[in-house]
């Protein structure tokens, strides 16, 4: 039977138009904002490190979140969006970890030392590539989505840790700032502003990604069917 | 005790079953016919719950036993071993002394490593388990086989026990075996 | 339950009469020991340094091998539908895989206690402590590993992707149990190695209890 | 050739075959009989050379292709290229299209993964290699079980075939087969 | 002879369809020496100190689980029996074997130095006298995996003795690997470094020669 594809609705390409539009503005603000006292102008890859690192969170736990669904109810889309989550989040995750070692290099001098922050994120980003590499291995719908449903769930563990390292493990790495666990922010308003642009900039893309790959696989998955 | 509800199985892209609907009760034996690759193992392994359907529904109450062709064991157990544990796992009503009562009527030797079975002793232990474990549904792939003459009379009065206190589908070539121990016959692969 | 134990005991019987996993996990954690205590050495202060690290990374690896035994003789012989068509929810039967892990890692563990206080001059006075770092580390290692094996096992000569998807779930689990383990051996007192015992612990809740959860859930259909 | 002179083959303490004298040429079927654990499987491997005689000769001349039961393939691979590769290995005389042109006579996809047959066609490719790898010895361990009609008549010719290129013996428990098809039948297990 | 070249290239594309072995070797291999570095570091001169100790170790470990890959297919799905009934003499099994055995150590190897070079601070400059090393040493290493991997895999529970019997072995190989590398690292001049490579010359020949001479005979009834 032929069904016509699916195409992607008003909010998915909103969500890219307005990511896509906002992108030049945040990157913007991110060279207007005042130096740093310590690094001077260096500090400005923070506005692409940290929205990135912690999209790169979002998505997992989105994975994470969509998962559980997908325990409860084993809808094919719940794994579709899903793996598609992780997918971005993975994009999101290297892009903080290639800044982060670009940023480490004029810092600390290395690209890259064996420190808790960094060793954590490096293994949260193995979780992820695992994710993957089981969903290559197995060519079975329903059991490549529960396999990968039970790495999207117990992987997420290592996002709070990799969180949570500075704080563990005295850390070279820097402490947070903007502290999740208990909502302190010590940081410069206008850094603040600039800073909290571009992470609503990279949720809008992230969003519009999400969405986007998420009908890609859905039509993958069509096709199989044919 | 079993029932399939129009189910559909999918391989990839190849459909295996297409709408099987299928009833049995206790006091049934089914026999599936069909060629080679019509899709007869498939059926036994969704009965047993090791295979979903694709689309349709499959009830089953009560305990099933799948006996797959050739069966298989802990090669390492010896056969006394290996029922002493099924036993336990399974929680079986019945006792150590009926286990070796059967390996006695079956001829099997209790204490020898089953790796050392022979492809016919092999068979016969699988048979020996559905007596003592006492599933509700039996799902015998090609039970007939590997068997010698005296094998062939154990089954057949196995089947009458089961008939008694079972369910049972079993998936067979042999067509004078179906005809003789079956109550109905279903035919797979002909679309 | 019964099972639980039942099952677990004939999985050791099946494999010391293999004579196949252990022996192969013994010496390979025992090579591995000693291989590292030659790199290391021969100063004793880098070796005692080096112990608490060499015994957790001689304790993962060996524990990978060892994983991939929890289903391995049932899919080696093909009884793994048949163990799966037992009656009952099949909890029990992840708690028994795990029960033989845990037995197995332990005895590893103390093994290599005794190896390293030769080999890495380690210190075993405060030993009590040390088992119960062991405990915590292993039962951590061992939920995770006995899931994924279970998973696994259904994709038949796909235990390849087990080390990658085990160890990074695992090394937050190692590292904690590497800092326990240092401040036992340096002498810092219990309270200090406290908050790495309470992180050890709320790991093995967490694994424990979601595997458990989630162990049917991926062995059905 | 093929020749069995006072075999003698023990397992641990157990005696499985006591002085088997046995001669097979090229044109003849062999049929070996005899109840679950008589030795029929053993005897056949000794034949093949898997198994070393305790006491006796076995000599062979020409190579020998054993069929076991079930048959043992490489499941990543696709039937094609098994073929492909038994040739190679072989050194069969045969070529490709001739694979492929048997695969089609055999019903069997030239291009699945071996993983997916179910058991008759996993019997079917087994028979197909004697014809491809054309062995002066033929060792077939219950060959008629798993086969549907179809199946068994291409059976039956392949026997036919076998007859004139190779000495060929079988081990089966099915007796209206081994009168149909051997000259000859040895029981084994009567002492 | 063609078929050894045929066998190799077969077991090579059965591996890769089996995404089996060699991913789980891979990453096994991968992870070791991440770990490694994990726990040795963060210190660069003690890193660099370890570099090559690190890699051989990675590799005798990586290759002996690569070992159990040699026939592990062949004895999964039944099909050993099959490959010996092939005719003629049966050296030419034993060549396919160590033939694919090589490929993938030698693959292993590269991709270790690389990572090296990355996370324990490895100059590899002088990059075509570690190759040599490191071809070397992997035969020596392969020739009796590959031997040890085929007398087992007639008997049962084989990956067991497998690393003990091997590391016995093979450990000098890999000792005299371990300094010849060193001595490359440390930018001693080659001719230093030649009694390392003449030892592992002999070892080659020696192992090479005497297990296919003995393989048809041990494979046999
Ligand atoms: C490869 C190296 C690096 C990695 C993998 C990495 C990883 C991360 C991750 C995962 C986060 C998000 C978690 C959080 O907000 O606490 C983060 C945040 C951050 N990183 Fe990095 N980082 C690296 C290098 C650096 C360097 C060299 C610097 C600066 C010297 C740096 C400065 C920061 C800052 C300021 C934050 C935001 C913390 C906050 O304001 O809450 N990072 N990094
Ligand atoms: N590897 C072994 N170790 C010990 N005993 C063995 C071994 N293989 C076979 N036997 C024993 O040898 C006897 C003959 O076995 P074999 O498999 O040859 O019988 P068979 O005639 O083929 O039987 P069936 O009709 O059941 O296939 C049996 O008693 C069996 O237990
Ligand atoms: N795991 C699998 N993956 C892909 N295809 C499969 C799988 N298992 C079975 N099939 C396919 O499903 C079809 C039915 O297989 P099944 O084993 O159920 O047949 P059968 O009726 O039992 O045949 P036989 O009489 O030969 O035993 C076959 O075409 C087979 O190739
Ligand atoms: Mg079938
Ligand atoms: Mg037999």
């Amino acid at each position: 039977m032929e069904r016509t594809l699916a195409r992607p609705d008003a909010w998915t390409w909103a969500f890219l138009g307005l990511g896509l539009l906002l992108l030049p503005v945040g990157f913007y603000l991110a060279l207007a904002a005042p130096p740093d006292v310590n690094q001077g102008y260096l500090v400005r890859i923070m506005y692409l490190h940290v929205p990135a690192a912690w999209l790169g969170y979002l998505a997992f736990f989105v994975t994470f979140l969509y998962s559980l669904l997908y325990v409860f109810r084993p809808d094919p889309r719940y794994d579709r969006v899903a793996a598609s989550s992780a997918e971005i989040g993975l994009v999101f995750l290297g892009l903080a970890l290639v800044t982060g070692m670009l940023w480490a290099r004029p810092t600390w001098g290395v690209y890259w030392t064996w420190e808790p922050r960094l060793t954590t994120t490096a293994i949260l980003f193995a979780v992820y590539v695992g994710y993957f590499l089981l969903r290559s291995a197995i060519e079975d719908p329903d059991l490549r989505a529960k396999a990968s449903t039970a790495v999207g769930i117990l992987g997420f563990v290592n996002v709070p840790i990799s969180y949570m390292s500075v704080k563990w493990w005295r850390s070279l790495h820097q402490t947070q700032s903007i502290d999740l666990t208990t909502g302190r922010v010590q940081m410069d308003p206008e850094m603040l502003q600039a800073l909290l642009f571009n992470l609503l900039v990279f949720t809008l893309l992230y969003l519009g990604f999400v969405r986007f790959r998420a009908l890609l696989a859905a039509w993958e998955a069509q096709k199989e069917e044919a | 005790m079993l029932r399939f509800e129009d189910v559909w199985k999918r391989f990839g892209r190849d459909w295996v079953l297409k709408g099987v609907g299928l009833e049995v009760e206790r006091g049934e034996v089914v026999a599936l016919l069909g060629p080679n690759g019509s899709g007869k193992t498939t059926l036994l392994r969704l009965a047993a719950g090791l295979l979903r359907p694709t689309r349709g529904r499959v009830e089953r109450r009560g305990e099933a036993l799948l006996l797959p062709n050739p069966p298989a064991f802990h090669r390492h157990l010896t056969a006394r071993e290996h029922l002493a544990y099924d036993l336990a796992l399974f929680q079986g009503s019945g006792g150590m002394e009926e286990a070796v009562g059967l390996l006695e009527a079956f001829g099997l030797p209790p204490d020898k490593p089953l790796l050392a079975f022979s492809s016919g002793m092999r068979k016969r232990l699988a048979l020996l388990r559905l007596l003592l474990l006492r599933p509700g549904v039996w799902l015998l792939d090609e039970p007939e086989t590997a068997l010698d003459q005296e094998g062939r009379r154990l089954l057949l009065e196995l089947l009458e026990e089961g008939r008694r206190r079972a369910a049972v589908v079993l998936a067979t070539h042999d067509l004078d075996f179906a005809r003789k121990v079956a109550d109905r016959t279903l035919l797979l692969g002909q679309g | 339950m019964r099972r639980v134990l039942v099952l677990a005991l004939r999985d050791l019987r099946l494999e010391v009469r293999g004579r196949a996993g252990l022996l192969s996990v013994f010496s390979f954690f025992l090579v591995m020991l000693f291989i590292l205590a030659l790199g290391l050495g021969p100063e004793e202060v880098l070796l005692r340094e080096a112990a608490a690290g060499a015994l957790w990374v001689g304790m993962a690896f060996a524990g990978s091998l060892l994983a991939s035994r929890a289903f391995g003789l049932e899919v080696e012989d093909g009884t793994l539908d048949d163990l799966l068509l037992a009656p009952g929810s099949r909890e029990w039967i992840y708690f028994g895989k795990l029960l033989f892990q845990m037995l197995l890692l332990l005895l590893l563990g103390l093994l290599g206690l005794l190896v390293a206080a030769g080999l890495f001059y380690m210190p075993l006075e405060r030993f009590f402590p040390l088992l119960f770092t062991l405990f915590l580390g292993s039962l951590g290692y061992a939920s995770v590993a006995t899931f994924y094996a279970g998973l696994l096992a259904r994709l038949r000569g796909r235990d390849v992707l087990l080390p990658l998807l085990l160890f990074s779930l695992v090394v937050p689990v190692v590292l904690a149990s590497v800092r326990a383990t240092e401040g036992l051996l340096v002498g810092l007192p219990l309270d200090e190695v406290l908050p790495w015992w309470q992180l050890l612990g709320v790991f093995d809740v967490v694994y424990v209890t979601v595997s458990a959860l989630l162990f049917p859930w991926v062995m059905e259909g």
